[in-house]
């Protein structure tokens, strides 16, 4: 359960998790909820592979997919900060759209409904070998994983810097917690909260990505439930970076142990269970009452 | 509510829904089709026969179990993802409740199902209920676990353990005739309605507009609903009540996940007489939208349910019909929700602009009390 | 495509439904494909073609074409077994063919129906003596999509044909999903669970994923190991990293069935199509020709002979 | 007195759908003075703040400040032009610590962008120093009482260098000695040349310390006064438009058997810390027993525990002789328990439900209202036409959503109903928080009436001159113990103020309202 391998697919496995998590933290902290992180994943990684198809690049994959989340959560911000609807019927309804368009998209340009062709990838990031074998040394160490994985360790740190050390975290956090009093401050609610929502798209859409380039193909529907999952971990990790991250690390974990243990004595569908069981156990046994931001939910 | 306010609330979906063709009609125009062809195929499909008319109804059953499934937790403040799972583990009890009791005579065998389908989902989503109200874990998170785990169980033990012997399709054997829900096809034939008799639309309908009633009379009727809608809406007055909110919460789940078991009435004793892994393919969560659509009130399931079930069904005949794929139907049916929303908030805004200007003049100051 | 009911010259209509994943998966669905459209190139005929939405679409469908007077109507996938059988009886005018049809033991269907099964447990041997043979570490891999029987006859096929070749070898099995979703449409998943293998000392991997497969391909790609494709031709995609793919010729028997139609000699029943008629088999091209060395074949071949003649018997569990 | 004008307001006009909250509202402010405005509960006092600060943009009329145009109508161009508001309901984040909430929206930056948490520290010791405001720039505001929740508000508004300081009913939450602060610093910030609007119902604060007055009525201003030559019978007249009985009379109390009895009654916070510790109280049929005490010393833990809605660690409470220990709400209930809570949109209402239903909140479970489990809509609605017509509700419709109320006719709404059915025993949490003389006058009466018609009631509330005229005994609460009880009506303000703070400094708090009820904070939020 131990071996490098298992970590490895772990941390991979993770990644479009702890992405997707992060974007729905800034989002929350500002007072959205954000349950469309399912459709801003899947719209990033449609993305990020058109503009790798017609590219040849997959660095305009990742912008693409990063702008892409950002322009369907801005349908979210509208809807729902704007207009004031209900902000978990706008993320249902974005979660269909995006289902939706995606598939529709890649009929039109692929005259597929399932998959797009394989694009290029991402070329893993190394030392030159001619720098000898301190270069081989940290190649071997690091260069296994996607370039993206080492960007969202960095997001996760960021994050945090962003949240807890800057005036604008300060003014996300307070829009989560007390609008009005933000309001009376002279700064723009719906500016904060259009900030954080759009955040949450550009994160989903980065992880969204990362699923697609990763694996250097649109596949329809590949979100398969990560931004569920994400959305999970965020709560999980109480709406912190870096609970989040942890969160995302052991869901990843559980996954990848779940697959490292597949093959053994017990039936495949319940090793496949374990993530899920393990959440539950962790939920009540450990972490308990999570408090989420006071005027989550609340159109302002 | 003024009169306007009342008509907005009834106009305002239609008009979303006229928009949401609307856009609809310009991406269908982009890629080079006629809208009004396309548009005329989906409504043939959903509207052009009684058979037609048939398969909407039979389409929009599970989704109304579905969606009130969420509407009734939404009401006592929860929110219920789980409806996958719970409908997964209703139809699982039902089955295998239809495959040992094949003893039974219809009468006793039917309504024994019936229950069975309701407990499934109600046990399933009394997990995530307990949680909550034992341990304060968020339903949400709960809920979706839950969905996996089920998949997972029933498909196990579809495959290993009640799989159709020499079948190679994770199905299980046929239940019990006597458990068969008779299809409406005959009776509506009788009152001069020729419904085709390979219709498959069958008298879970009927159990369908039952349980929309229910959930209504629940809500409104009983003490339990009032405790119910009082959690939902303010848990700290509940309390102070004298409303046991733990144990609200368990029985309001219980009762979603009730509905949601139901859809094995339609999957299981009504259509396909057996238990097909993963037949599901994600109903739960289209009761998510059905639900918010229909403003979470058990009548809006219903009408948000036909809507479904008309552009589910008109979708089958555009995908088969035309070069256009089915896909542009979720993309319909996602802006119909994102508008009927923010025309909801609109006209509600226009309304209340409207009563002000109505009321014009202040409200009476707190009057002295006469006891003064 | 086709709108209007009845054929305008007198063509033949054939209708085609397919399954989960649909047209494009460059797997099981593109090969039905394949064959219908090469049908339409020899034979002229008109067809229409869609992919149901959900469970009951699987009917409802089938009914619609039939009413809408095809001629012909092609099920993609087991899952059509039950709609077919019911539907077939209620049109006997029109001909349905179902692949991968799964009859019930001692079932005869009607004239109108022809039910077209594969053995892909023999192919699966093939492509498991060549995993063997080519196995340098003595381990190889197996992915397949969702815990169904239909898997485990590629999965058993597959370790019995490497334990032919080498009784040695171990086999890593593993499945990507519970739900359709996860088990064939995950790539992300199917890499990460190939990965995982690769990392553990496996250097071949048979797939029978659907796009979940992808990643698995993509896998071996990333680490320069191999992996085996399944349905279609899948060497192109990672030449040099797809040792070779079970390819199940569901183009040739759509296309039978087509022209049996179309020649007026179509008859319902039971069809196997196994090595023997080349139903199933493995390819080999300009992508993998250099992975395959004479010796390989060559075992490969006379297992391929010994089943035909039966000397072989391959399991399906 | 300065010439100068700091504020002229003119003809200012706010409509609401549901009021005409300001018509045509001239306001004059001199730079330097202390303005009050008083009025009744919806008379307009906190739109024409609101207006003034830029969070509402009126209707009409125009806003001079020193004689130019005000220009824009945010908040943020209102704070350029130095104005700060004091909101009614505090605007601080509770998560946040006392230094973010100071300077959140103006923060000071370290670097390129990080935010400077030890300049911002820095800066609030330096304000509260520099105005006495003793605070502490790291606490957390969800630890602080009301008292101090105040100071950050000013220090907030200090920090953004206001010179007009608006505030909107600041000593609504606070005790005696609290006001008494409050005001030594609104002097002092008025000698050191700063303008100051305060907004009150309490006609004592506004002659001991305003030195103008604007009284409004129905959205209009009913007069303009110098403090100096008013009285408060005067005030009230133009606040209401008839006189007001500003004391009510009461009879001797005529005592029965004891209905409330509680022994050696202690309970135990969320830290395990104690927040009661062997509380003894009795309260007789037909008397009024008045709790006393800082917000946060346990009497709102004491409710929780006499209703059944928080454990007790030890001791005993029976109602009419019968044990209600850690009995749920609902059995406490049905022995003829009443209680009006001290937060009515918190606990007391179901905002989305109708008057109708909220009136049967806590006996919907009872005949008439329901039998086998089935509501009986035709009695609710009897019941509710009732009480409505009986208690002057408004709007006189059941089935209008009680969100939809005005905040007096919310508390009456809740008055009605708990005074229905005549309970044994009322426990009335701040029963006339937040609302108007008339409301006021109102509540006092109809407890009066109840307990001469031999009910047992037990009041809690911060506001001392209502505990002192309707008490029969006063009990005063502090760190969740009673240290101390007297005889209505034979002690004074002071007497109690000193009991009250333990004897400590006039803000001290007990050590048990850093963990009390989460309720019990918000309470003072919400209105
Ligand atoms: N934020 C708001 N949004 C909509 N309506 C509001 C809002 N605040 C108050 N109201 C409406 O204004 C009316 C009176 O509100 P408010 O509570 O200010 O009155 P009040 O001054 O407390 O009245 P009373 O004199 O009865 O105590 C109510 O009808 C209420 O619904
Ligand atoms: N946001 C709002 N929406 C609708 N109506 C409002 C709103 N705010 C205030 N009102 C209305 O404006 C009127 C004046 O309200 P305002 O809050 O100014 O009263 P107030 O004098 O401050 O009362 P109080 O003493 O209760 O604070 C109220 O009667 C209420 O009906
Ligand atoms: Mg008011
Ligand atoms: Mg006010």
């Amino acid at each position: 359960m131990f071996e490098l391998a298992v970590l490895d697919s772990a941390l991979r496995m993770a990644t479009p998790l702890i992405l997707a998590s992060l974007g729905g933290l800034f989002s929350e902290r500002s007072g959205v909820v954000n349950i469309a992180l399912e459709g801003i994943l899947l719209t990033g990684a449609f993305a990020s592979i058109v503009a790798t198809y017609y590219t040849g690049n997959p660095w305009a994959g990742v912008f693409a997919g990063v702008f892409a989340g950002i322009l369907i959560s801005l349908i979210h911000a509208i809807v729902s900060i704007v207009f004031k609807a209900d902000q978990i019927v706008s993320g249902v309804a974005i979660n269909l759209l995006a289902m939706g368009l995606t598939q529709f998209l890649t009929w039109i340009i692929w005259g597929s409904s399932a998959n797009s062709p394989p694009v290029q990838g991402m070329a893993h990031w190394s030392l030159p070998e001619t720098w000898g074998p301190v270069a081989r040394g940290v190649n071997t160490v690091i260069g296994h994983y996607p370039p993206l994985v080492y960007v969202a360790l960095a997001l996760v740190a960021v994050s945090h810097v962003v949240l807890f050390r800057t005036p604008f975290g300060l003014r996300l956090r307070a829009t989560g917690e007390h609008p009005e009093a933000v309001d009376t401050l002279g700064v723009s609610v719906h500016a904060m909260r259009f900030a954080g929502v759009l955040m949450s798209g550009a994160f989903a859409g980065l992880g969204g990505a990362f699923l697609a380039l990763n694996t250097h193909q649109f596949v329809k529907n590949m979100s398969a439930g990560r931004g569920f999952i994400a959305l999970a971990a965020m709560i999980f990790g109480k709406w912190n970076p870096v609970g989040a991250f942890a969160a995302c690390l052991l869901f990843g974990y559980a996954e990848a142990v779940q697959m490292g243990l597949q093959g053994q004595a017990v039936p495949t569908q319940f090793v496949q269970m374990i993530p899920y069981v393990l959440t539950m156990v962790a939920l009540v046994g450990v972490i308990g009452r999570a408090r989420p931001p006071a005027a989550i939910g609340k159109p302002y | 509510m003024n009169r306007f306010a009342r008509l907005s609330q009834l106009l305002s979906p239609l008009v979303a829904v006229a928009a949401a063709f609307l856009v609809g009609g310009l991406v269908v125009t982009a890629i080079g089709e006629n809208p009004f062809r396309i548009y005329a195929i989906l409504f043939r499909g959903a509207f052009g026969s009684i058979d037609a008319i048939g398969l909407v109804l039979f389409n929009a059953v599970p989704l109304i179990f579905a969606g009130l499934a969420v509407a009734f937790a939404f009401r006592a403040g929860l929110f219920n993802i789980g409806g996958e799972g719970q409908l997964y583990v209703g139809a699982f009890v039902c089955t295998l409740a239809g495959l040992a009791l094949g003893g039974l005579p219809a009468v006793l065998l039917i309504p024994l199902l019936i229950l069975a389908s309701a407990a499934g989902g109600a046990v399933w989503a009394a997990v995530p209920g307990l949680l909550k109200a034992r341990f304060g874990v968020h339903e949400v998170i709960n809920t979706i676990m839950m969905n996996f785990i089920a998949v997972g169980l029933t498909s196990y033990f579809i495959i290993n353990m009640l799989r159709e012997p020499g079948q190679m399709t994770p199905q299980t054997s046929e239940i019990a005739l006597a458990g068969h829900l008779p299809r409406l096809a005959g009776p509506l034939s009788r009152i001069g309605i020729p419904l085709p008799q390979a219709n498959p639309l069958n008298f879970s309908l009927v159990l369908a507009l039952a349980a929309v009633w229910l959930a209504w009379y629940i809500l409104y009727r009983t003490n339990l609903g009032y405790e119910i809608r009082a959690v939902g809406m303010n848990s700290q007055a509940a309390e102070y009540a004298g409303i046991n909110v733990r144990r609200t919460i368990v029985l309001a789940m219980l009762l979603s996940g009730a509905f949601a078991g139901l859809v094995a009435t339609n999957e299981v004793m009504g259509f396909r007489h057996r238990f097909l892994d993963n037949f599901s393919s994600g109903l739960g969560f289209m009761g998510i939208a059905v639900a918010l659509l229909g403003k979470n009130t058990p009548l809006g399931v219903l009408l948000a349910a036909l809507l479904f079930g008309v552009l589910n069904t008109g979708a089958l005949e555009v995908d088969i019909f035309t070069d256009v794929p089915r896909e542009l139907i979720l993309v319909l049916q996602a802006i119909t929700i994102i508008l009927v929303v923010v025309g909801n908030e609109v006209f509600a805004r226009r309304a209340a602009a409207r009563e002000g200007r109505a009321a014009g003049v202040p409200l009476p100051a707190t009057e002295p009390s006469r006891e003064a | 495509s086709a709108e209007q009911p009845g054929s305008v010259d007198g063509a033949l209509r054939v209708g085609m439904v397919f399954d989960v994943g649909g047209k494009g998966d460059k797997s099981f669905n593109d090969s039905a494909y394949r064959g219908l459209l090469h049908a339409a190139d020899q034979f002229g005929v008109e067809h229409t073609e869609f992919e149901p939405g959900q469970d009951a679409d699987r009917e409802t469908g089938l009914r619609k074409l039939a009413q809408a007077q095809y001629d012909i109507i092609i099920g993609v996938g087991f899952l059509f077994s039950d709609a077919m059988r019911k539907v077939a009886v209620d049109y006997p005018d029109v001909k349905f063919a179902c692949i991968d049809f799964d009859p019930r033991p001692g079932e005869t269907l009607p004239d109108n129906l022809a039910g077209l099964k594969f053995r892909e447990e023999e192919g699966s041997f093939l492509v498991g003596v060549i995993a063997g043979l080519f196995s340098k570490t003595g381990r190889i891999g197996f992915i397949g999509g969702m815990d169904i029987p239909l898997i485990h006859k590629f999965e058993a096929g597959y370790i019995a044909g490497a334990k032919y070749a080498n009784p040695a070898v171990s086999v890593t099995v593993a499945y990507a999903g519970a739900t359709p979703q996860q088990a064939f449409a995950d790539p992300a998943k199917g890499k990460e669970l190939a990965l995982l293998q690769y990392g553990r000392g496996v250097d071949v991997i048979y797939h029978a994923a659907g796009s979940t497969g992808n990643g698995v391909i993509e896998a071996a790609r990333e680490v320069n190991r191999q992996a085996i494709g399944v349905d279609s031709n899948q060497n192109y995609m990672a030449p040099g990293n797809v040792l070779t793919s079970m390819v199940k010729r569901v183009d040739n028997a759509v296309f039978k069935t087509v022209q049996s139609a179309v020649e007026g000699n179509f008859s319902g029943g039971l069809r196997e199509f196994g090595l023997a008629d080349d139903g199933v088999g493995y390819a080999v091209d300009e992508y993998n020709e250099d992975l395959l060395t004479e010796e390989m074949l060559s075992v490969v071949e006379d297992a391929r002979q010994a089943i035909v003649e039966g000397t072989i018997s391959v399991p399906t569990e | 007195m300065s010439e100068r004008h700091a504020v002229q307001m003119r003809g200012i006009t706010k409509r609401y759908p549901r009021a005409l909250a300001n018509d045509r509202v001239d306001l004059d402010v001199e730079e330097g003075e202390i303005h009050a405005i008083v009025g009744e509960n919806g008379a307009g006092k906190s739109t024409i703040m609101k207006v003034l600060y830029g969070l509402t943009p009126p209707d009409g009329g125009e806003i001079l400040l020193w004689g130019r145009e005000l220009s824009g109508h945010r908040p943020a161009d209102a704070i350029r032009e130095g104005v700060g508001m004091v909101h009614q309901h505090f605007m601080l984040v509770d998560t946040l610590t006392v230094a973010e909430n100071v300077v959140l929206g103006a923060e000071p930056v370290r670097g390129c962008c990080l935010f400077d948490a030890a300049a911002s520290r820095e800066r609030v010791r330096q304000l509260s120093s520099e105005y006495g405001l003793s605070l502490d720039p790291d606490e957390l505001i969800e630890n602080l009482s009301v008292g101090l929740e105040q100071r950050v508000e000013i220090v907030k508004v200090l920090y953004r260098g206001a010179k007009i300081l608006i505030l909107d009913e600041p000593t609504g939450v606070l005790t005696p000695q609290e006001v008494r602060e409050l005001f030594v610093i609104l002097r002092a910030l008025r000698d050191a040349g700063r303008t100051i609007i305060f907004i009150t119902h309490k006609l004592e604060e506004v002659l001991e310390l305003a030195d103008r007055i604007t009284v409004m009525r129905d959205g209009r201003v009913a007069g303009v006064v110098s403090a100096a030559a008013t009285t408060k019978e005067e005030l009230a007249r133009i606040m209401v438009g008839r006189d007001v009985l500003l004391r009510v009379t009461k009879e001797q109390a005529r005592l029965g058997e004891p209905v409330l009895q509680v022994s050696r009654l202690s309970a135990v916070g969320r830290k395990g810390s104690h927040v009661l510790e062997g509380i003894d109280l009795e309260v007789r049929s037909g008397e009024v027993l008045g709790v006393a005490g800082v917000q946060g010393n346990g009497q709102t833990e004491l409710v929780e525990v006499i209703t059944g809605l928080r454990k007790a660690s030890a001791g005993s409470v029976t109602v009419s002789g019968r044990e209600t220990t850690n009995r749920s709400p609902r059995q406490v209930r049905d022995l003829g328990v009443a209680h009006i809570p001290e937060d009515r949109q918190a606990r007391g209402l179901v905002l989305g439900f109708t008057m109708a239903e909220n009136l049967v909140l806590g006996r919907h479970h009872r005949e008439p209202f329901s039998s086998r489990g089935l509501l009986s809509l035709g009695d609710i609605r009897t019941h509710a036409e009732r009480l409505i017509e009986e208690h002057d509700l408004r709007p006189r419709d059941p089935d209008v959503d009680a969100g939809h109320l005005s905040g007096g006719n919310q508390q009456k709404l809740i008055v009605a109903r708990e005074f229905d059915g005549g309970p044994a025993l009322l426990v009335a949490s701040q029963p006339t928080r937040g609302v108007d003389i008339g409301a006021i006058e109102f509540v006092h009466t109809s407890l009066l009436k109840m307990r001469d018609q031999g009910a047992a009631i037990l009041l809690i509330s911060a506001e001392l001159t209502e505990i002192m005229t309707l008490s029969d005994r006063i009990a005063v609460m502090y760190g969740g113990k009673i240290v101390a009880e007297f005889e209505g009506g034979r002690v004074g303000e002071e007497e109690l103020g000193v009991a009250m703070t333990g004897g400590a400094g006039p803000t001290a708090r007990g050590s048990v309202s850093s963990d009390g009820a989460p309720g019990s904070r918000h309470a003072t939020g919400a209105r």
